[in-house]
């Protein structure tokens, strides 16, 4: 019998997780004898995700690679799950380490607080004033970012973050929040949007406001979806990491896990096929890969990819 | 005076008879066709934990549903249910964090459920307000409060004894949510089907006019049905606060929806007036099987809606246009 | 005459608005500014379409809670048109999107009509099925930014005399419809059956068919801003607007419209939209945290059924001569 | 009063030829469920004439009305317009053919201006059609100025009171151009000067040529402006003529089918001590100053004109309005009454006038019906016992000889004497100390009406105490002990004995 690996993401039909999907088929076909489920609920809820965890756990399936729209609230579904006899690991937004034996971030935390901030603060060499659209205001790995940006806050003086405010990974709210930020501080210069669906609507509002060049949106963003923003000089540039990369180590790794050619303990080092490998921490997580930065210069050569 | 003898029968059918014709039987035979179809459907839906753990995907909703077709039968509606989940919800989350146990956070939901149901009933009964409205606003306003109280945070550590009423299970597969389902539905029938006051339930949701008329305290036994609202909604919030095992303010967001259309899909008539217990549970079993089958397919939940918002209108369109077409 | 105009419940909305912007002018002057004012009232476009809309299905006794699927399925389809046929005028596209929601409300309006079905349950199954067919069409996918052409996107934003599109057409459709409502047969039948479906019948208005042509407005202003959302968000999936139904119905009986029937007008609708656009935008600008909001316009509608209810309390018949004219 | 008869203008009229009938009806039949309102019934109404149509309460005059302005659609037979058949889809197809009526019910929009209200369907258009205010409230003071009554066409329907409603309604019928007025008890709610004002018009549609169906119970009213009669009986036509031709005996006669001394029991009066005292009760809108003291076995008549308030107070004294102020002593104890449950403890209980809304839940079975009330006492520690309630439902069903195929057939399938014998079975069953009865024998059939009056002056002779409510003034004269006359929401006179006629009835219930 194939091995089912189920792809579950916070909410069906958002690019960067079709992306993931992708990848997730690429393993799969690598690997040989694996199948692979994509679901998830189609609102970015944890009751969601709970009822699509239920019918996996009634199906059997072999591994679940979870984006949780929860930290908290999965854990008794999953701790089921595993009680079952299921892999379980989370990736991108992680779970509390009770519900899963991994958790897989894109790339580490620290790197990628950094990384947004001095996304912002490279076109600021005065200093000024900067802003955060995030997604939910329950989404783990937003949070976990946001405060590993204010850690190194210190050395970036000058930069100021005046607001911080929730989209909901919506793209009609994050657009009406960006506005709302716009009117709130008059001399912002930059929307930082850690969040695929949050920077889209951002560049998007700033464009509307016919504020493009003024302030720059930046983050974490698909090259697809942000090509036009690039051009119409909405935004500078932003970073990601490739989401089919992701999709693909997941499945990687569930595999590894399911088939016990590895564990998942502190300091154990886990194989991703040609992502390499992943060595856990003392929480049992793990990074993938350094975020990359994408702007004028690159962004023709991977609209089209994802 | 005059009196002939001309005999008058109690009855011209017998309940039983009456029984095998209704709207209840009817609904019986769907949710039989849709079990058998979902064991054809897929290898893993007769499982004895399967099924078990299919239950928790109805039994919170259909708590409150049992108190909400009372509602709805005397002629009201109460659509902050959801909100009153997650208002009671964070209030337990808030004694967790002052040092409350289990008993008391018992409390403090139940309460602050009556205490949602007592506000709503006040609106309604005492300043005559229709309830459509009433709840829509509560409905913002419970939930608001929440917000308020917790923003982008989230309650957690609730005692370990505490996750029995969510995730506990009485005796093999039985969860305690469905044997506390089960108990609920024998209450809320005995309740509707067999006391004085399911009587008045049914003159109100008839006639309130005519209730009124006839020395029922409408606006009383309104405030009551409010409250039991209210009550179920706080116990609902144990329950699935039990077993995600932390709060957010986004708690059971969308549910009143759920749950108006497992009453109404049970038969219960949303003009008030009409309606059944066993016809409500049907309906929550109808609604979960359709769910959990098609999830075991991997259907996305959003086409499920599409068949259960289909059924809804089917069921009460199929007999109009039945009649229509036979002339 | 001076005194009804002042006791008016749109007079004393205004006043509320008017006081609102002073209230919030203390703490940040530059609110009212025009040019922030405009910004205001053109992120409260989509809101004011559908609330006269909803006014008018409020108006005939019925209640659309499927608006906002509606606007969701009509802005999927005409953004997959635009990504299937980049070309397409936009005028076309703008044609496409008010017959489909037509069609939808349409479809509402029969149900409610033919079928007598209770408008509560048509709309309630019809906005899940609106939202599962978003689903079934796309695939669940979104539609993004850069898949939509340049033209489609413009339309609401080109400014024209200073304002964006998107506000030129809610003036439009406010004051059409003041018109439509005041000065035509049919306008004035959608008063007469909602204060008394018996006498309308009585005047040889037809009551269904007349509920039909609400349902078919609120369905035709959802699919204009069905294309109008899309557009001017630039983004397209299956829970776009989710949940507005409920600030729509908010915006109308916050404007005076009463869910009983009969009571209403074009200027209610607008104003109660206005105050909850006001609201919304001014939170993040005076300092509160955005998780009041929800809690504030949940009051907002408690209090403004309330006044309502008091402005409309049943005086009967007024038997004693003393009596009449007195209020 | 009665007898204008044989006055010199009748005697000239009735030597005029008719002319072709404008409007006929042939063969009509119209069936509800469980009643036939119309079978075959004709009527012709001819140009320059007033037809009367009487006929007892629920004798089918209303539903001939709402047949012939497109209400109804006739089950079977034909309506005739200038000789050809017609069908009326809507109340607007009636009124393009010319037909217009005053319906019983005020069909009037509380919300909307008095001008749309008379306006509304018709209203003149302006420029693109759009309908034209300023004219449509020229025209309304036009025909309000016309009509005799001072009333503001801008102002909200809500505002007025029950005589200028009546008013605005007969202003709404006049508003349509038409050949046809037809006009459903007109005159119930009006005063003495405005009925007056009404017989002019009258007179001046008679004189434009105009055919004018006249419903009305008044006999006065229907001899002095009526050219000719049509009467109908259980919704049959038992009879049609000239007006010149009869005596209003004749009229009775056919009426009811019987002498009227004998629809009403003969009883022995045996009045005991008081029970009731009422003093001091007033409301804002409704009524002021109501005060009287009833006894045992007595039969306390209330008469008015309709809408005259008696309904109003006597829903006070049951608890249901809320607003008003008084004082109850039942058996000389001060009772608080603020709801009717307070109310059926104390022993007072209201048989209410509208039936279907108030009186009975229609849609619930029989014996339901009956326990309601009496739940506490048919069942155990709050839980139901059936048996126990079959056994109260047929003790008193039986009683008052009740016609139903079983007890568990819902009162909405009964007609309607049927239908008022389980709201008083409902209410025995409670054992009252006063039984308070709102019009009831109103729309009800000939046997069912002699059997509640029978009924009636039975539970009088059994000590009840009873008070009685009609604008019927042979119920009124034949049933009652005393009279309380109302009118405008006071009380006008307290009558019994040798000065309760028919003349001083209705001298103090209309103010002349
Ligand atoms: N819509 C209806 N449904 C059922 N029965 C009806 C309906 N309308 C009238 N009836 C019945 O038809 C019969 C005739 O009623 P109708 O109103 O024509 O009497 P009426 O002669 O006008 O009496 P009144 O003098 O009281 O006005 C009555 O038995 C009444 O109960
Ligand atoms: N306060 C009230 N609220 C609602 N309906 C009422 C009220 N009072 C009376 N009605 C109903 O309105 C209908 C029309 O009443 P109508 O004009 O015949 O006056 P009435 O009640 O007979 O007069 P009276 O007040 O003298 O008894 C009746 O069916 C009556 O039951
Ligand atoms: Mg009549
Ligand atoms: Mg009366």
């Amino acid at each position: 019998d194939d091995m089912r690996i189920a792809l579950v993401v916070k909410a069906l039909g958002i690019g960067f997780f079709e992306a993931a999907a992708k990848g997730a088929e690429e393993a799969a076909a690598e690997l040989g004898g694996v199948e692979i489920i994509y679901t998830g609920p189609t609102d970015t809820t944890a009751e969601g995700q709970i009822e699509v965890i239920n019918s996996l756990i009634a199906q059997g399936v072999d591994a679940i690679a979870i984006s949780a729209n929860d930290p908290d609230a999965l854990v008794p579904a999953l701790k089921k799950a595993m009680d079952r006899g299921i892999t379980v690991i989370s990736w991108d937004s992680g779970v509390a380490p009770e519900g899963r034996q991994m958790h897989l971030n894109p790339s580490s935390n620290e790197l990628i607080g950094n990384m947004i901030i001095k996304l912002a603060a490279d076109h600021l060499p005065e200093g000024g004033q900067v802003a955060v659209l995030s997604a939910t205001a329950t989404a783990t790995n937003q949070n976990i970012w946001i405060e590993e940006m204010n850690k190194v806050m210190g050395n970036y003086p000058g930069i100021e973050v005046v607001a911080t405010v929730y989209g909901d990974d919506l793209a009609d709210k994050s657009y009406r929040e960006a506005q709302g930020l716009m009117q709130s501080y008059p001399d912002l210069d930059a929307i930082i949007a850690p969040t695929s669906v949050g920077i889209v609507a951002a560049a998007q509002a700033v464009q509307d406001a016919g504020k493009a060049g003024e302030i720059n949106v930046t983050g974490l963003g698909l090259p697809s979806e942000m090509a036009g923003a690039i051009e119409s000089g909405a935004s500078k540039s932003f970073a990601i990491w490739n989401p089919i990369d992701l999709g693909y180590a997941a499945t990687m790794i569930a595999h590894a896990l399911a088939t016990g050619e590895a564990t998942a303990e502190p300091g154990a080092s886990i194989p991703m096929g040609r992502m390499g490998e992943v060595t856990l921490d003392e929480t049992n997580s793990g990074a993938m890969a350094d975020p990359f930065v994408y702007d004028a210069s690159n962004i023709d050569e991977f609209k089209s990819i994802f | 005076m005059s009196t002939t003898d001309r005999f008058i029968p109690d009855r011209l059918q017998s309940p039983l008879e009456r029984r095998l014709k209704s709207w209840e039987s009817l609904l019986l035979l769907v949710a039989i066709a849709i079990f058998i179809a979902n064991s054809f459907a897929s290898p893993y839906f007769l499982n004895a934990w399967n099924l078990s753990d299919a239950t928790f995907n109805f039994t919170e909703k259909a708590m409150i549903a049992f108190a909400m077709a009372l509602l709805i039968i005397s002629g009201e509606i109460d659509l902050s249910v959801a909100s009153i989940i997650a208002l009671a919800s964070t209030a337990m989350g808030a004694a967790v964090q002052l040092g409350a146990g289990t008993p008391v956070l018992i409390l403090v939901g139940l309460g602050t459920g009556l205490l949602c149901g007592a506000f709503n009933g006040f609106l309604v009964t005492r300043m005559g307000l229709p309830s459509i409205v009433v709840t829509i606003g509560t409905m913002s306003l419970f939930r608001g409060i929440s917000y308020i109280v917790l923003g982008d945070q989230a309650f957690r550590g609730y005692p370990a004894d505490f996750a029995f009423f969510g995730q506990g299970y009485v005796f093999w597969v039985i969860s305690f949510e469905f044997v506390l389902f089960a108990l609920l539905a024998v209450i809320y029938g005995v309740l509707l089907h067999k006391t004085n006051f399911g009587r008045a339930v049914y003159a109100i949701g008839n006639n309130p006019t005519g209730a009124l008329f006839s020395g029922i305290r409408v606006a009383r036994v309104k405030f009551i049905l409010f409250l039991l609202t209210g009550l179920m909604a706080g116990v609902a919030a144990i329950c699935l606060t039990s077993r995600l095992g932390s709060t957010r303010p986004s708690i059971a967001f969308g549910w009143e929806l759920e749950v108006v259309t497992m009453v109404v899909l049970g038969g219960v008539n949303i003009l008030g007036g009409s309606g059944s217990i066993p016809g409500v549970v049907i309906a929550a079993f109808v609604m979960g099987l359709v769910t959990f089958g098609l999830g075991l397919l991997n259907v996305p939940g959003i086409v499920m809606s599409i068949v259960i918002g289909a059924l809804l209108i089917g069921v009460i369109a199929l007999p109009r246009l039945w009649k229509m077409w036979r002339g | 005459m001076l005194k009804r105009l002042l006791a008016s419940r749109e007079i004393l909305l205004l006043g509320a608005i008017m006081a609102l912007l002073a209230l919030i002018a203390t703490r940040f002057p530059g609110f009212v500014a025009p040019s922030n004012l405009a910004g205001v009232f053109n992120d409260t476009a989509p809101l004011i379409l559908l609330a006269i809309g909803q006014m008018i299905v409020i108006l005939t006794r019925c209640i659309d809670l499927s608006v906002a699927a509606n606007l969701a399925l009509t802005g999927m389809v005409v953004a997959m048109i635009n990504v299937a046929a980049p070309g397409m005028p936009i005028g076309v596209i703008l044609i496409v999107a008010i017959l489909l929601g037509t069609l939808l409300g349409m479809v509402n309006g029969l149900l409610v009509w033919k079928l007598d079905i209770p408008p509560i349950v048509v709309t309630l199954g019809t906005m899940t099925i609106f939202r599962g067919i978003i689903f079934l069409i796309s695939d669940g996918k979104w539609v993004n930014s850069h898949e939509m052409s340049a033209a489609f996107k413009a339309l609401p934003r080109t400014e024209l005399l200073g304002l964006p599109v998107l506000s030129w057409i809610a003036i439009a459709a406010v004051l059409i419809f003041a018109l439509v409502m005041r000065r035509t047969t049919l306008g004035r039948a959608f008063y007469a059956v909602g204060g008394s479906p018996h006498s309308a019948t009585y005047t040889g208005i037809n009551v269904g068919r007349t509920q039909f042509w609400a349902f078919t407005i609120s369905g035709a202003l959802a699919g204009l801003t069905g294309y109008l959302w899309v557009s001017r968000y630039a983004v397209a999936y299956v829970d776009i607007a989710g949940g507005f139904e409920l600030d729509v119905v908010a915006a109308c009986v916050i404007g005076g419209v009463s869910i009983a029937g009969g009571i209403g007008s074009v200027a209610g609708a607008l104003l109660g939209a206005l105050f909850l656009g006001v609201i919304k935008n001014a939170l993040p600008v005076v300092d509160i945290s955005p998780f009041w909001q929800l809690a504030i316009s949940g009051s907002a509608i408690i209090i403004a059924v309330a006044v309502n209810a008091r402005a409309n309390r049943e005086k009967g018949r007024i038997i004693l001569k003393s009596a009449e004219h007195a209020a | 009063m009665l007898m204008h008869a044989e006055t010199a203008a009748h005697a000239a009229r009735a030597a005029a030829p008719d002319p072709a009938p404008i409007l006929a009806l042939a063969k009509v039949t119209k069936e509800f469920p469980g009643v036939k309102a119309l079978s075959d019934v004709d009527l012709r109404l001819y140009p320059g004439q007033v037809t009367a149509l009487i006929g007892e309460n629920g004798a089918g005059k209303s539903t001939v009305v709402k047949t012939l302005t497109g209400i109804y659609q006739p089950d079977g037979g034909e309506i005739l317009v200038d000789g050809a058949p017609r069908r009326f889809a809507t109340a607007q197809d009636a009124a393009a053919a010319g037909i217009t009526a005053i319906h019983q019910e005020t069909v009037l929009f509380d919300e909307l201006s008095v001008a749309e209200n008379i306006f509304l369907g018709h209203a003149p258009r302006g420029r693109f059609g759009l309908i034209d205010w300023a004219e449509m409230e020229r025209c309304a003071e036009e025909i309000l100025v016309g009509i005799g009554a001072q009333i503001d066409p801008k102002v909200r329907l809500r505002d007025l009171g029950i005589a200028n409603r009546h008013l605005v309604a007969i202003a709404r019928a006049l508003s349509i151009d038409a050949r046809v007025v037809i006009m459903d008890e007109p005159t119930a709610a009006l005063s003495h000067k405005e009925i007056e004002e009404l017989y002019e018009l009258v007179e001046s549609l008679k004189a434009k040529g105009k055919a004018i169906l006249f419903i009305s119970h008044k006999f006065d009213e229907i001899f002095r402006i009526a050219d000719r009669f049509t009467v109908f009986r259980d919704g049959q036509l038992v009879g049609d003529g000239r007006m010149a031709d009869v005596t209003e005996a004749d009229l009775v006669k056919m009426m009811v089918g019987r002498d009227v001394s004998q629809i009403f029991p003969n009883r022995e009066r045996r009045i005991g001590e008081e029970v009731l005292q009422v003093v001091g009760y007033d409301h804002p809108t409704e009524f002021a100053d109501i005060g009287f003291t009833l006894r045992r076995g007595e039969i306390l008549g209330f008469y008015g004109l309709v809408g005259a308030g008696r309904s109003e107070f006597m829903q006070a004294l049951f608890g249901i309005t809320k607003t008003s102020k008084g004082i109850t002593k039942i058996d000389g104890r001060l009772s608080a009454i603020r709801s009717p449950a307070d109310a059926i403890e104390n022993g007072i209980v209201y048989v209410p006038e509208d039936r279907g809304r108030q009186g009975a839940i229609t849609d619930l079975p029989i014996f339901q019906n009956v326990t309601l009330p009496s739940l506490k006492r048919t069942s155990k520690n709050g839980f139901l016992r059936l048996a126990e309630e079959f056994r109260l439902t047929r003790e008193y069903t039986t009683r008052l000889d009740l016609r139903a195929a079983s007890l568990d057939t819902n009162v909405g399938s009964l007609s309607g004497g049927n239908q008022q014998k389980v709201v008083i079975a409902k209410w025995l069953a409670t054992q009252p100390k006063v039984i308070i009865l709102d019009e009831p024998t109103k729309g009800i059939d000939i046997g069912s009406k002699a059997a509640v009056h029978e009924f009636m002056a039975e539970l009088a002779a059994q000590g009840l105490a009873v008070i009685m409510v009609s604008s019927e003034i042979p119920e009124i004269l034949g049933m009652s002990d005393r009279v309380i006359v109302m009118r405008e929401g006071r009380i006008a006179a307290e009558l019994a004995g040798e000065d309760l006629t028919p003349e001083t009835l209705v001298r103090h219930a209309a103010g002349i």
